[in-house]
């Protein structure tokens, strides 16, 4: 559908220390079960090409991707347009096992932080080790930013990329930019 | 500003990534309990200067509740369980034992 | 007891100032009192005065396990004010207030009431709505309150930001006779009138065991030996629960922390108090020019009296947008007590399972304004049984489900 | 005079002059200088005044300890009072102007209090202004107020015109000081490995070895600085952060550290401070010590001042503080002071030492070889001079002070001796003990702060320890890196402290009062805190009045609580208290030491949380067209949802009363999307809910929609919304705007910690759809002009819900009413709500289609009586008073706050219950207004009957509505009662039904 607008419609900012853009839609089914069970494991796997993550990771190949959640969640990530086929894809795979799979991919906003100094950015916002040691692409981390949830992962060392809740994204994205500003660098990353 | 280890997810986080939920291992009374019963289920609390068993939700994280032994004195962590046990677990209690000699908690000691 | 005066000051800077006496004695215990104090802050210390002043009671000890005034009476924000919504709370908290209003001429001791007046700020259509309840049931109740429009906060409080981003100042209740006293001055001055009474003060004493004789108390004994008495007293705020403990019953309470600053000294900018509370902050300055800061309590119970810093961030960023100036100014030192917090977050004020014994406890973060009037009404319940100013804060309601909730009107901290 | 000198000022950079102004003089200083460095060099002694006696203040320190030097700088946005000198950097263009005083420093009116003083002894205030009772608000007070406080403040127009932020940090081992022992127990820590921050908060590295010689392996302690500092920065795992103080440890190995970007240099880009939150599994605090003052008659006068100070500014700055400088002492260390003066070619006429006669120590021996005359068991009777030094009587130490002898002189330079700075170590309670051999206290290594496991989780390297010697200082710091690096889980690499001389010393003898039997005249005027204006007199008054608890004199005279925090006074109280009360200084104890180390910005507090990123605004997608479209917003919790959409020539209760009246005549549009909306689903999801709501929810039929109620467990009303069966296992149910999270966190909290066991899933997808209220008379035929759907009555009932399609957009569609109206709510992906919106708009634009906003909302609910969480409740309010039994299931066992509402208070006959309330004259009841009954209760107030929950005006019924809770409301149809308004009126109101509109409710049913 053309009438299609994600939370912030793709709005970018690059006047300071890091890039920051919202994204656009990306397709998300939050996935509530045991996850040890395998029509869940099947669920989740066959429809995103990837293997089931461990705690605190994330697996992607492109717009598909599994984020550990929680001991009984998964996010899965598909392209936006793929959302209803997914869905159905799992509810079948899931067959009658207890579980719940539910679109979210509007309920949320996608914003990427990028550049060299990426980690300082979201170091300012989030109460995590984000040193290169501590802090890896492939990890997944459901956290904070100043004063809302959100979770974030690396797309590659010196990429972000954050979901938060739709309603907060000009928040999120205002805060990065105040996080971002000229003259910020602080140089703790080596 | 305490930092916690969640025993869903793993993660070890400050404080402002947590809920502080009250006194853990509380028995719920319902509609047939007695009035003391039912006060000392909604009201009372054992608020001691000492060893605390207390809930708490990864609501910045995971979304889990757990369970944190820990003292109010010193704010020592001796251990975070999970919310789904009646009882803390012996390696906690154990543990607790040898910090504090003579602990106890309702039931537990 | 030498009486102080302007007079006096001058006649004692003639010989050094030699002539001046303790402020209180410091007697070692005797092995029976009528009644005995748990706890010489604020609220015992005035439990006690009234005990003698009200009710001739005067053999009477205030047994302190620290310094006297040591607990959260030498650490809160000192806000008085009575504007309450329930008929309980304003009608012991007016009475209060009302006592602070002589209080330096009656204990002829100067704790520096300051009747500035405090507006409790209203930025959200919900709170203006509770406010303007509240401000019908004060009219009823004797509370002398107003309901002001926010040009008249400005008038009031020039430097606040009526503005707000994201919560426009749109009115706030105004009590003119609210204001602030030297908390220190408070417990002071009750003690030298105590112990002009004849009652013993005695610190650095303090409780191990409360002594009972067939459901009755007889006395307690204390690191200065036992103590005999016909009434207790248990006014110990951030310790109910071990004292308690020691009576035998369980109290329907937590202990929290809760944190307050104050910034560097700087001349007066403002002349009434603030609170606002949908963005948790307090804000008044001292005589001394610092602006005092108050915010909310931890989540969890602490003994500490320290609390965690994200509170004080909380309420720091709150304050710089509603004050802007507020920002260029520096924190000078935070601390924090521990304040006992109720299952209505009202107060107790009971007799208790054990005759004789009688608690006053659960004050949560307001329990500095409310010292006299407490006081006033614990030794009415202490001497007579009853007092119509305790009558409803007995701890039996929570077994009724029979609430004195002050939250309702606008989620209003004290 | 005070003054630059031609050699000398290792920190300068004298290629570039710098040009600054002091109470409007401009004055030349040199890059590198401080504000203090640059006063002095200009023979600016005098700089302020103190706070109750508006004495003289002239600089005493060079550090973060000084009391006196403090000027207010900046001007608009930038504008700050209180900065100190000693730390303020010297940058070009610099305006500083002094403090308290009136009509300028050199001659100020409040100075009259000084000659006042002995009418104004310690707590004077608590025995005089108290007659009569009205003067203390209109006269004493505001006196009081307007002579004390410090700097200006800040203009109220004028917005904070930098930017603070925040960075979190995670560090295996953090350094606090970056003097010599800071940098030896770094690189001991860093060589394991172990990930170290070391914070500086000068802007220089090395501390005072620099400044007090001494040899390290050989080099100049300077060399050594300048080698190990590269060696360090040569390590990945080592970062050292200068202008950054600990600024305060806190629980679980917390420390603040307070970063001041660009206070030394405004013009620059980016934030002023950067409040760092460093989580560290070791903290070690190498902060060195605090030289102490003297107490002696005149202390205060500007130019005396601390012999390591006089000393920092001679070899740093090349500022010398006075021509001719009398150094007074209990210790050698203060000879350093006087070799370094006659090194520069400056006087010292004399060298006045307490101690009595004996062995001359390196120190001694060096100074005499120099010409100084050492004075021996002498000590300082008093100071002469006013607005500074000109001289000194000289006594003997042990006498009462009569004098020996008059020292001509323009400065003093004393030391009592050094007290290690313990704050960071016992700010999260780590533990003192005293120490005789240096009269301190130090440290306690048994009783460190404890950490999250129990540990101890700081240590305390060098002079901060209690260690005196450079090579003492150097192996402490050694060990202490190495244990903070294996307590961090590392293994220590042996690491070798560096071998260092310096001279051996005499031992110090404690002074705390000079001359030792000083009378009162020499005591009143003996300063212990320099800014508050304590005395040792006072002090002794304290202890003779009672207040013998250390924290009852440090609160009754004031010692120890001005901007200094008594970094220099508190040890010279204590010791005069403990002398008052003839006990041991330890027994007296010490205050409790609070963060922070020194004062920092509430800015940094606040960090990026300003203007527009305060606090979180949450945004529905149709956000930005309310916006354009004249909406009044009002905040709902973080949501922003439009009260009312204000047209041009309207005010809001125009546009309100239009909104309501259009609403029931054609067609609204309300925007919902802010309402919760939790899907539960699961083979127990029904006995979920069951245990949730009020009402039986496990036979509501797939399709069916029903209106439930949440109880707390405590039995009050908490929540309310429809719940839609979606299939066999799955329910969605609607929460108020407020409950999104906390309804789903209740949710989530009694199946993870009560019914584990049970099959359910939850999950909130609030923000997953836009959800459209389309409501009045005309709304089916809106829809049906989108298109897609059989929206008839027999094809899609009330309290019903379908999946379908409509205009192209697909959508859930709930046919409820909370306006009494014909209603849909239609639910579209969030991305499409816009879209969807435009298109009802479109559509409506026949129908008279109109958005309308909460206050209409309310209005629309209140004419039908149907109630509202937080009008009608307040969380003391049960469904039972709200005449809402029809939704509390009696066939359930239990649910949350059944036994609850079991109880004597919640059955009584005496609760308040929901009426609705009319006017005679139909005017509108005031808000919130109470009803009165007959006289008064024990306590003198009005006997209260009621009150008014919702008031508005209907411009449906033109008249004034309103519901409220009536003590036997419901048995009392007809009756009137009074409500005494806050403007001195009495409104009298009707009681009747709260249902005022289509009290059939055939409205909806269409």
């Amino acid at each position: 559908m053309s009438n299609l607008i994600s939370a912030l419609d793709k709005a970018t900012d690059n006047s300071g220390i890091a890039k920051i853009e919202e994204i656009g839609l990306q397709g998300m089914i939050t996935l509530r079960g045991d996850l040890s069970k395998a029509a869940v494991k099947k669920a989740a796997t066959s429809v995103t090409g990837v293997e089931m993550p461990t705690l605190g990771h994330a697996n992607h190949d492109g717009a598909s991707g599994l984020c550990w959640m929680s001991t009984d969640e998964l996010l899965v990530l598909c392209p936006y347009d793929q959302v209803a086929d997914t869905l159905a894809k799992m509810h079948t795979a899931l067959g009658k096992a207890h579980a719940l799979a539910v679109d979210v991919s509007d309920a949320r906003a996608s914003l990427r932080v990028s550049g060299p100094n990426a980690r300082e950015v979201m170091a300012k916002l989030a109460p995590v080790d984000l040193s290169p040691e501590a802090f890896k692409p492939g990890m997944f981390r459901r956290t904070r930013m100043a004063q809302v949830a959100a979770a974030f992962w690396m797309v590659d060392d010196a990429t972000f990329q954050i979901v938060c809740f739709r309603s907060n994204a000009q928040y999120v994205f205002d805060l990065l930019k105040v996080a971002a500003q000229n003259g910020s660098e602080v140089g703790f990353f080596k | 500003m305490l930092i916690l280890n969640c025993p869903c997810c793993g993660v070890t986080a400050e404080e402002t990534e947590f809920h502080a939920g009250g006194e853990a291992h509380l028995k719920r009374f319902g509609p047939d309990s007695s009035n003391e019963d039912f006060e000392n289920y909604m009201f009372m609390r054992q608020n001691p200067k000492g060893v605390h068993l207390e809930r708490w939700r990864h609501n910045n994280g995971c979304g889990k509740w757990f369970h944190a032994a820990r003292c109010t004195m010193t704010l020592e962590v001796f251990g975070t369980y999970s919310a789904q046990t009646y009882e803390p677990p012996k390696e906690i209690c154990d543990l607790i034992s040898a910090k504090r000699p003579g602990w106890s908690w309702g039931a537990f000691s | 007891m030498k009486r102080y005066s302007a007079f006096a000051i001058a006649r004692e800077a003639t010989r050094y100032h030699s002539g001046w006496e303790r402020a209180w004695r410091a007697p070692e215990p005797k092995t029976k009192y009528d009644a005995i104090i748990i706890g010489a802050g604020g609220h015992g210390l005035a439990t006690a005065y009234y005990l003698g002043k009200n009710f001739g009671i005067t053999n009477v000890a205030i047994i302190e396990k620290g310094w006297l005034g040591g607990g959260n009476t030498g650490r809160n924000t000192t806000i008085i004010r009575s504007n309450y919504l329930q008929d309980p709370s304003a009608a012991i908290y007016e009475k209060s207030r009302f006592l602070y209003e002589t209080m330096s001429q009656d204990l002829n001791y100067n704790v520096m009431f300051s009747p500035r007046g405090v507006i409790m700020l209203a930025q959200t259509h919900h709170e203006v709505r509770g406010y303007q309840r509240t401000a019908h049931a004060n009219a009823l109740q004797g509370v002398p309150t107003e309901w002001i429009n926010p040009q008249r906060v400005k008038e009031l409080c020039p430097i606040i930001n009526l503005e707000g981003p994201r919560y426009p100042v749109l009115g706030g209740l105004w009590q003119a006779r609210g204001g602030t006293a030297r908390h220190d001055a408070v417990a002071w001055g009750y003690a030298r009138a105590c112990s002009d009474m004849g009652m013993d003060v005695i610190q650095q004493c303090e409780v191990t065991n409360i002594r009972r004789e067939g459901g009755k108390v007889v006395g307690v004994d204390t690191t200065k030996g036992a103590i005999d008495c016909d009434k207790l007293g248990i006014v110990v705020a951030g310790h109910s629960g071990d004292l308690a403990n020691m009576a035998g019953f369980r109290l329907p309470l937590e202990s929290v922390a809760l944190q307050a600053l104050v910034s560097e000294p700087i001349k007066p900018a403002m002349d009434v108090v603030i609170m606002a509370n949908t963005v948790h902050g307090y804000l008044s300055q001292s005589d001394k020019g610092e602006m005092v800061i108050g915010g909310g309590t931890d989540g969890y119970n602490n003994y500490t009296q320290r609390g965690s810093f994200h509170h004080v961030e909380e309420t720091v960023r709150a304050l710089n947008e509603t004050f802007p100036m507020l920002s260029r100014l520096k924190m000078l030192r935070q601390w924090g007590g521990i304040v006992d917090v109720t299952g209505d977050r009202s107060p107790i004020l009971s007799k208790t399972p054990v005759d004789g014994v009688f608690i006053n406890c659960g004050w949560g973060t307001g329990g500095f304004k409310a010292i006299p009037g407490s006081g006033w009404a614990m030794a009415e319940l202490m001497a007579k049984g009853h007092s119509p100013l305790t009558d409803e804060f007995g701890m039996e309601r929570f077994i009724e489900g029979r609430f004195i909730d002050e939250s309702v009107a606008a989620g209003v901290a004290h | 005079m005070s003054t630059r000198l031609a050699t000398g000022g290792r920190l300068l950079n004298k290629s570039k002059a710098l040009s600054f102004s002091f109470n409007g003089t401009t004055l030349k200083g040199f890059e590198g200088d401080t504000l203090a460095s640059a006063l002095l060099a200009n023979d600016r002694v005098l700089m302020g005044r103190s706070f109750k006696y508006h004495r003289p203040r002239g600089v005493v320190a060079s550090g973060s300890e000084e009391p006196n030097g403090l000027v207010q700088m900046g001007e608009g946005g930038k504008f700050e009072p209180n900065q100190r000198v000693t730390t303020t950097e010297l940058f070009e263009g610099l305006k500083a102007k002094s403090q308290n005083h009136w009509p300028s420093l050199e001659y100020d009116v409040g100075a009259l209090n000084a000659k006042l003083s002995r009418f104004m002894p310690a707590g004077f205030y608590y025995k005089m202004f108290i007659h009569p009772r009205s003067f203390w608000k209109h006269v004493y007070e505001p006196i009081i107020r307007h002579a004390a406080g410090l700097g200006a403040a800040p203009k109220a127009t004028d917005r904070d015109a930098d930017t603070y932020e925040h960075f979190y940090a995670f560090c295996d081992v953090l350094v606090i000081g970056g003097g010599v022992a800071g940098l030896q127990a770094a690189k001991a820590a860093a060589a394991s490995g172990a990930k170290v921050i070391v914070a500086e908060q000068t802007a220089h590295l090395g501390g005072r070895a620099v400044v007090d010689g001494g040899t390290i392996d050989g080099q100049t302690a300077e060399d050594f600085v300048t080698a190990i500092t590269a060696e360090l920065e040569a390590m990945d795992n080592v970062t050292i952060r200068t202008r950054m103080m600990g600024a305060g440890v806190y629980d679980h190995g917390y420390v603040l550290g307070y970063e001041r970007l660009k206070d030394h240099a405004p013009e620059m880009a980016g934030p002023r401070h950067r409040l760092w939150r460093i989580r560290a599994a070791q903290t070690i605090t190498a902060t060195g010590a605090i030289e102490r003052p003297l107490s002696f008659a005149g202390n205060d006068i500007p130019g005396v001042m601390l012999a390591s100070a006089i000393r920092d500014y001679v070899v740093n700055y090349g500022v010398s503080s006075g021509d001719r400088t009398v150094v007074v002492t209990n210790n050698d260390d203060a000879y350093r002071t006087a070799i370094a003066l006659k090194h520069a070619g400056l006087d010292v006429p004399a060298i006045i030492d307490a101690r009595p006669a004996g062995d001359d120590s390196d120190l001694i021996a060096r100074a005499k070889a120099l010409g100084i005359r050492v004075m021996m068991g002498h000590g300082i009777a008093t100071v002469q001079g006013g607005k500074r030094v000109t001289g000194v009587e000289i006594c003997a130490q042990a006498g009462e002070g009569a004098v020996l002898e008059e020292i001509a002189c323009d400065a003093v330079a004393m030391s009592g001796g050094w007290s290690p700075v313990v704050h960071l170590w016992s700010h999260c309670g780590g533990k003192l003990t005293w120490d005789e051999s240096q009269a301190s206290f130090r440290p306690d290594p048994n009783r460190p702060p404890l950490g999250d496991k129990g540990q101890g989780f700081v240590s305390v390297a060098g002079a901060a320890n209690g260690e005196t010697t450079l090579a003492a200082i150097l192996a402490d710091a050694t060990d202490c890196g190495k244990e903070a690096a294996k307590a961090a889980g590392f293994k220590a690499k042996a690491t070798k402290a560096p071998v260092a001389e310096d001279a051996v010393e005499r031992a110090l003898l404690p002074v705390w009062l000079m001359p030792q039997g000083a009378g009162y005249k020499l005591r009143s005027k003996a300063w212990l805190d320099y800014q508050n204006d304590v005395k040792v007199s006072d002090v002794q008054l304290a202890a003779q009045e009672g207040f013998t608890s250390v924290e009852h004199a440090k609160r009754y005279t004031t010692l120890g609580m001005a901007t200094d925090q008594g970094k220099l006074s508190n040890i010279n109280g204590l010791a005069i208290l403990s002398d008052s009360l003839n006990q041991p200084i330890p027994q007296t104890g010490t205050t409790t030491f609070r963060p922070p180390y020194t004062p920092i910005s509430m800015g940094s507090i606040g960090g990026e949380a300003r203007g527009d990123v305060f606090q979180p605004i949450r945004r529905t997608p149709m956000y930005d067209w309310h916006e354009a479209n004249g909406a009044d917003w009002e905040p709902v919790g973080q949501w922003r949802r439009p009260y009312a959409y204000v047209q041009s020539g309207e005010t809001v209760h125009d546009a309100v009363m239009r909104e309501t009246k259009n609403t029931r005549e054609n067609l609204g549009l309300l925007d919902a999307s802010t309402l919760g909306k939790i899907i539960v689903k699961g083979p127990d999801a029904g006995k979920f809910l069951d245990m949730l709501y009020t009402n039986m929810m496990s036979t509501l039929k797939v399709g069916k929609c029903r209106y439930g109620l949440m109880c707390s467990e405590n039995g009050f009303l908490i929540d309310d919304g429809v719940v839609a069966r979606i299939d066999d296992e799955t329910f969605l149910c609607h929460t108020t705007t407020g409950g999104a999270e906390t309804i789903h966190g209740h949710m989530e909290e009694w199946l993870q910690t009560e019914w584990w066991d049970w099959n359910v899933y939850v999950a909130n997808v609030t923000e997953q759809y836009a959800q459209v209220a389309v409501v009045g008379p005309k709304a089916r035929k809106a829809l049906e002009a989108l298109g897609g759907m059989d929206l008839s009555a027999d094809a899609f009932g009330f309290m019903e819900w379908q999946d379908g399609s409509l205009g192209g957009f697909d959508v859930r569609a709930y046919r409820i009413s909370f306006s009494g109206e014909l209603s849909y709510e239609i639910a579209v992906p969030a991305s499409q709500g816009q879209a969807f919106w435009d298109a009802l708009m479109a559509v409506g634009a026949d129908l008279g289609v109109m958005p309308y906003g909460t206050e209409c909302l309310h209005i629309l609910r209140a004419e039908k009586g149907f109630i509202m969480i937080g009008d009608e409740t307040d969380g003391t309010v049960i469904p039972q008073d709200l005449g809402l039994n029809w939704a509390i299931s009696k066939k359930k066992t239990d649910f949350l706050g059944k036994r609850a509402q079991q109880r004597e208070h919640m059955v009584s006959d005496q609760r308040w219950k929901l009426v609705g309330l009319e006017t005679i004259d139909k005017s509108t009841l005031p808000d919130g207004a109470y009803a009165v009954g007959e006289g008064t209760n024990a306590n003198g107030q009005r006997v209260m009957i009621g009150r008014v929950t919702s008031s508005y005006h209907s411009p449906n019924l033109e008249r004034g509505i309103a519901m409220g809770l009536v003590l036997h409301g419901p048995d009392r149809m007809g009756e009137v009662i009074t409500f005494p308004g806050t403007d001195g009126k009495d409104y009298e109101a009707k009681i009747v039904s709260p249902v005022f509109y289509d009290p059939e409710g055939e409205k909806p049913n269409v």
